[in-house]
């Protein structure tokens, strides 16, 4: 077989490989770490750098080619009504594997020092692997059941590894509330796939967005989909859990955490964006479910902005008078969620129906408002900016804990003169998650404040607001942290180690990358995705 | 937890060989009668929750670790997705693909069914269901034996 | 309605559920509501198989043309739905375990509020 | 009655009212007519002997056409032992 066939067969076979490959790791994780320690480690890199290698090849393909690759489990074709499970992976989807596999690769790197003392480090490298292979699924399916069971895989993974330090009661209950929440959230969806299974015998997501007719019964289901998502995605009158799990979780975890989080939202964009895609993005006339049900698409985009509202203000509010630094960025990193679900907000609430006159002959004509696209792209633009961002931050906090065993900021200080690298990362993290200028942060924000002071101004007002309180949170942070005299009880304070190093260098590389060259990025990565989201109907063709 | 009495024991004792037997029959015959690797995994895992109810849990941590019944279920999952693994080498070269069925070559469970309880059909169905009965027996009763390995009070201890 | 009666029976189930998880304190008490809400949930999944007169989907020496078989993918799903909702029952016992441990309670009051 | 009391009693009224909608409007119990006919479903029965060689149609969604979700669900009690081992573990080396 030569190079090109290998590679040909890799990427034919990648949609099923990148999920695959982290579970068999996962299990093999438990046989090598018998052999050394090292070893299961560098094997747990590998298994994730190759994973990383194989989206990276997948993604390469789809964003430059712009199509829908699909990937049918055990034969050529999924049947005539499709029966078989199938993965169907666009460029949305190909945009949050890459967003994945960045997480996971600098989660991976940083546990190699971080978790060096603990106990229980077979187990805790299957988990991750776990954890890391749910992600993959959740982002990669499209088959509403088969997300399901990924779900469960990476929050069940994700609560054992948050309760990990079972020395401290608040880590046990952080996991605990994590769980009840997040199994109730997916009993919520699985309660709604067994709604859509009972009218269009379908669990494929292409054939149910096909056949959806927007009845009663769909209503309901899509009430029950969109709570159970956004109490997984830590939407506000769920939110308690997040502040909790990020906080009191160990480092390693957070981020990739925070990759299982978005992997939630990704889920609330495809079922909102493609499964009730006739609904939602459609702007075809001749289909006469479109017209009737432009209030009820618009009061959903109402109501997922007030709640992306309330969720910022919350998360920047709350930020402000924490003083342990984890649970300060985990606040934060609410507030940046709620930044995600305005632009889907703004892009439902601006569809409209207008009455056109052309040559004496009225017809009515349905559109979204010339900035909805923009919202929307703005939106995918910030979950990855989000994701980096609030990962670097909790890498360095990470760091922080690691070498002084401090968490409280009001007992650190002067911390910059002895971690130099981890100050500069700390900078980083901190112009990007506020939206300053040359970060990425700022092209994504400017984007969202850009559409939606179009649609209505108070609201932009209150995004940008966020943002400020977010900027004076972390000024505050670094000068109470980094700056001001050495404490005496933090004299021999060390930089920390360089597997955190490595880790926490990959993603402040990345951002600066982004912040430089915005635009290359977002008319080759992003731009592909956000065009993959809003066409329901290219997503629907790809399969049946 | 410590034992029970002599006649639990007796009775856990004789009731545990058939419970298994009657769980891995439904194992082995899960592509022909109802059941499978998860409902025959479940029984057998309950007749050694049985054991470990009667004769307590220090006593079966005694017998039989929980790294080693980890390494089991490891080879069981790592069984199940090698077989789905072997569909891309073999076969139509898809990912779980069923490629011991209709082939002559390999002379297992190669033939199909016609409703008259056969035992050699289905492909690696069969062989999933053993996998997966594995998995399902250790899984389940490691999850037993640790919680109450873990829940009970040493001698000495507070 | 009375031929809807299983789905009114799945409703109640999970009401009940639900109403344990919210409304009640004791963590044994969510745990066991949470464990309702997923019997709902099951039994929901395993009457959408159902077809009138229907046998199990097994091909049988008896079976002929004109038998009836019930759906089989509600049944798969089912049984995916009950592995998991024994893994998570597993999981949270284990943290109600340790939270007891920690702090002598099992009130959700009481847990998690001590300074650090 | 406190403010959480309030909400807590809010949100179980509008899942309440929610899923008895759902309940009643669920097509009836056990019947099928034109409009609603299982395609999917009758399309295994029909050929699970003669695509996967089982018997048993649940066997052949469970392992074959719905393998992925399987190995899934294995997955999950494989994370389920590795979490409650990992819970359960000794602090101290």
């Amino acid at each position: 077989m030569s190079i090109e066939e290998l590679f040909n067969f890799l990427l034919d076979h990648s949609p099923a490989l990148i999920v695959a490959i982290p579970l068999l790791g996962a299990f093999l994780t438990p046989l090598v770490g018998k052999i050394n320690d090292k070893v299961r480690n560098a094997f747990a890199i590998l298994v994730v750098a190759f994973t990383s290698f194989l989206v990276f090849l997948l993604a390469n393909d789809i964003l430059t080619n712009n199509t829908i690759r699909t990937y049918v489990f055990g034969a050529e074709n999924a049947g005539s009504p499709i029966v078989r499970i199938l993965f169907e992976v666009d460029g949305f989807s190909a945009y949050m594997a890459i967003i994945a596999s960045i997480l996971a690769i600098a989660g991976v790197i940083y546990a190699w020092s971080h978790m060096k003392e603990h106990t229980g480090q077979d187990k805790f490298y299957t988990l991750v692997l776990l954890m890391i292979a749910g992600m993959f699924g959740m982002i990669l399916t499209g088959d509403m059941f088969n997300f399901f069971v990924f779900l469960e895989i990476t929050s069940i993974a994700a609560c054992a590894l948050i309760a990990f330090y079972t020395n401290k009661g608040k880590a046990v209950d952080a996991g605990f509330k994590y769980i009840v929440i997040s199994s109730i959230g997916a009993l919520f969806i699985l309660f709604a796939i067994g709604i859509l299974y009972s009218q269009y015998n379908a669990l494929n997501m292409a054939v149910i967005a096909d056949s959806i007719t927007f009845s009663f019964l769909d209503k309901i289901a899509l009430v029950l989909l969109i709570s159970g998502l956004a109490m997984k995605a830590g939407i506000v009158p769920m939110h308690m859990w997040l502040p909790d799990a990020y906080g009191r979780a160990p480092a390693s975890v957070t981020v990739i955490l925070i990759g299982a989080t978005q992997a939630s939202l990704y889920g609330l964009f495809r079922m909102v964006f493609s499964v009730y895609g006739n609904v939602f993005s459609s702007i075809d006339v001749t289909k006469d479910t479109v017209i009737n049900t432009i209030n009820s698409v618009n009061s959903v985009g109402w109501m997922l902005i007030i709640l992306a509202i309330l969720t910022m203000l919350i998360g920047a509010l709350m930020a402000l008078k924490q003083s342990n630094l984890k649970r300060l960025i985990a606040f934060a990193a609410l507030a940046e969620v709620g930044y995600m679900l305005l632009g889907v907000g703004v892009r439902l609430a601006s569809k409209v129906s207008q009455d056109i006159t052309i040559a004496g002959e009225t017809t009515t004509q349905v559109a979204f408002q010339g900035y909805s696209a923009t919202a929307l792209t703005g939106s995918v633009f910030h979950i990855m900016n989000d994701a980096l961002d609030i990962g670097l931050l909790f890498l360095v906090a990470g760091a922080i804990y690691l070498v002084t065993k401090e968490t409280s900021l009001n007992k650190l200080g002067g911390l910059a003169r002895n971690m130099k690298y981890t100050t500069v990362f700390f900078l980083i993290g901190l112009f990007a998650v506020s939206g300053m200028p040359p970060m990425n942060g700022f092209a994504s924000k400017l984007m969202i404040y850009q559409s939606t002071f179009q649609l209505n101004p108070i609201i932009a007002i209150v995004a940008i607001l966020c943002s400020i309180l977010l900027l004076a949170v972390f000024v505050k942070v670094f000068h109470s942290a980094f700056l001001g005299p050495k404490l005496p009880s933090l004299k021999d304070v060390k930089e920390a180690p360089k597997s955190l190093l490595i880790a926490m260098g990959i993603i402040a590389c990345i951002i600066i990358f982004i912040g430089l060259f915005p635009n290359l990025f977002v008319e080759n990565i992003v731009t592909p995705a956000a065009n993959a989201i809003m066409d329901s109907a290219k997503y629907i063709t790809a399969v049946i | 937890m410590s034992g029970m009495s002599r006649i639990v024991k007796t009775m856990a004792s004789i009731t545990f060989p058939l419970t298994m037997i009657y769980g891995l029959y439904i194992i082995a015959h899960g592509h022909l009668t109802s059941g499978g690797g998860f409902q025959g995994g479940a029984v057998v895992a309950s007749s050694c929750a049985l054991i470990l109810v009667a004769y307590g849990s220090v006593w079966t941590m005694g017998k039989i670790k929980e790294k080693s019944l980890s390494v089991f279920e490891s080879l069981g999952a790592i069984g199940f997705i090698g077989l789905a693994f072997f569909g891309l080498i073999f076969g139509a070269n898809y990912f779980f693909n069923n490629f011991l069925l209709k082939q002559d070559i390999i002379p297992f469970f190669n033939a199909v069914g016609t409703g008259a309880s056969n035992i050699n059909t289905a492909g690696i169905i069969p062989l999933m269901n053993f996998a997966v009965g594995l998995k399902v027996i250790v899984g389940l009763f490691t999850i037993v034996l640790v919680m109450a390995y873990a829940t009970t009070k040493l001698k000495g201890e507070k | 309605m009375l031929f809807n009666l299983p789905y009114i029976a799945v409703v109640a189930l999970i009401l009940i559920g639900l109403a344990a998880v919210i409304f009640k304190r004791n963590l044994i008490k969510i745990v066991i509501g949470i464990t309702l809400i997923e019997s709902g949930v099951n039994l929901f999944l395993i009457t959408l198989a159902y077809r009138g007169g229907s046998t199990a989907p097994i091909y049988t020496a008896t079976t002929t043309e004109e038998t009836i078989m019930s759906l089989p993918v509600p049944h798969a799903l089912t049984l995916t739905s009950i592995v998991i909702g024994v893994a998570v029952l597993a999981l949270m016992l284990t943290l109600v375990v340790h939270i007891y441990r920690h702090y002598g309670t099992l009130d959700a009051r009481k847990i998690g509020r001590e300074e650090e | 009655m406190s403010i959480r009391n309030i909400v807590a009693l809010a949100f179980f009224g509008v899942v309440a009212l929610f899923l008895i909608f759902g309940a009643l409007m669920t097509h009836p119990f056990g019947e099928f007519d034109e409009d609603n006919t299982p395609e999917m479903d009758q399309y295994i029965i029909d050929n699970t002997q003669s695509e996967t060689g089982a018997d048993n149609g649940v066997t052949a969604v469970v392992f074959d056409y719905r393998g992925f979700d399987t190995l899934g669900e294995a997955t999950v009690l494989f994370t389920a032992v590795a979490g409650v081992i990992i819970l359960f573990r000794r602090l101290k080396k």
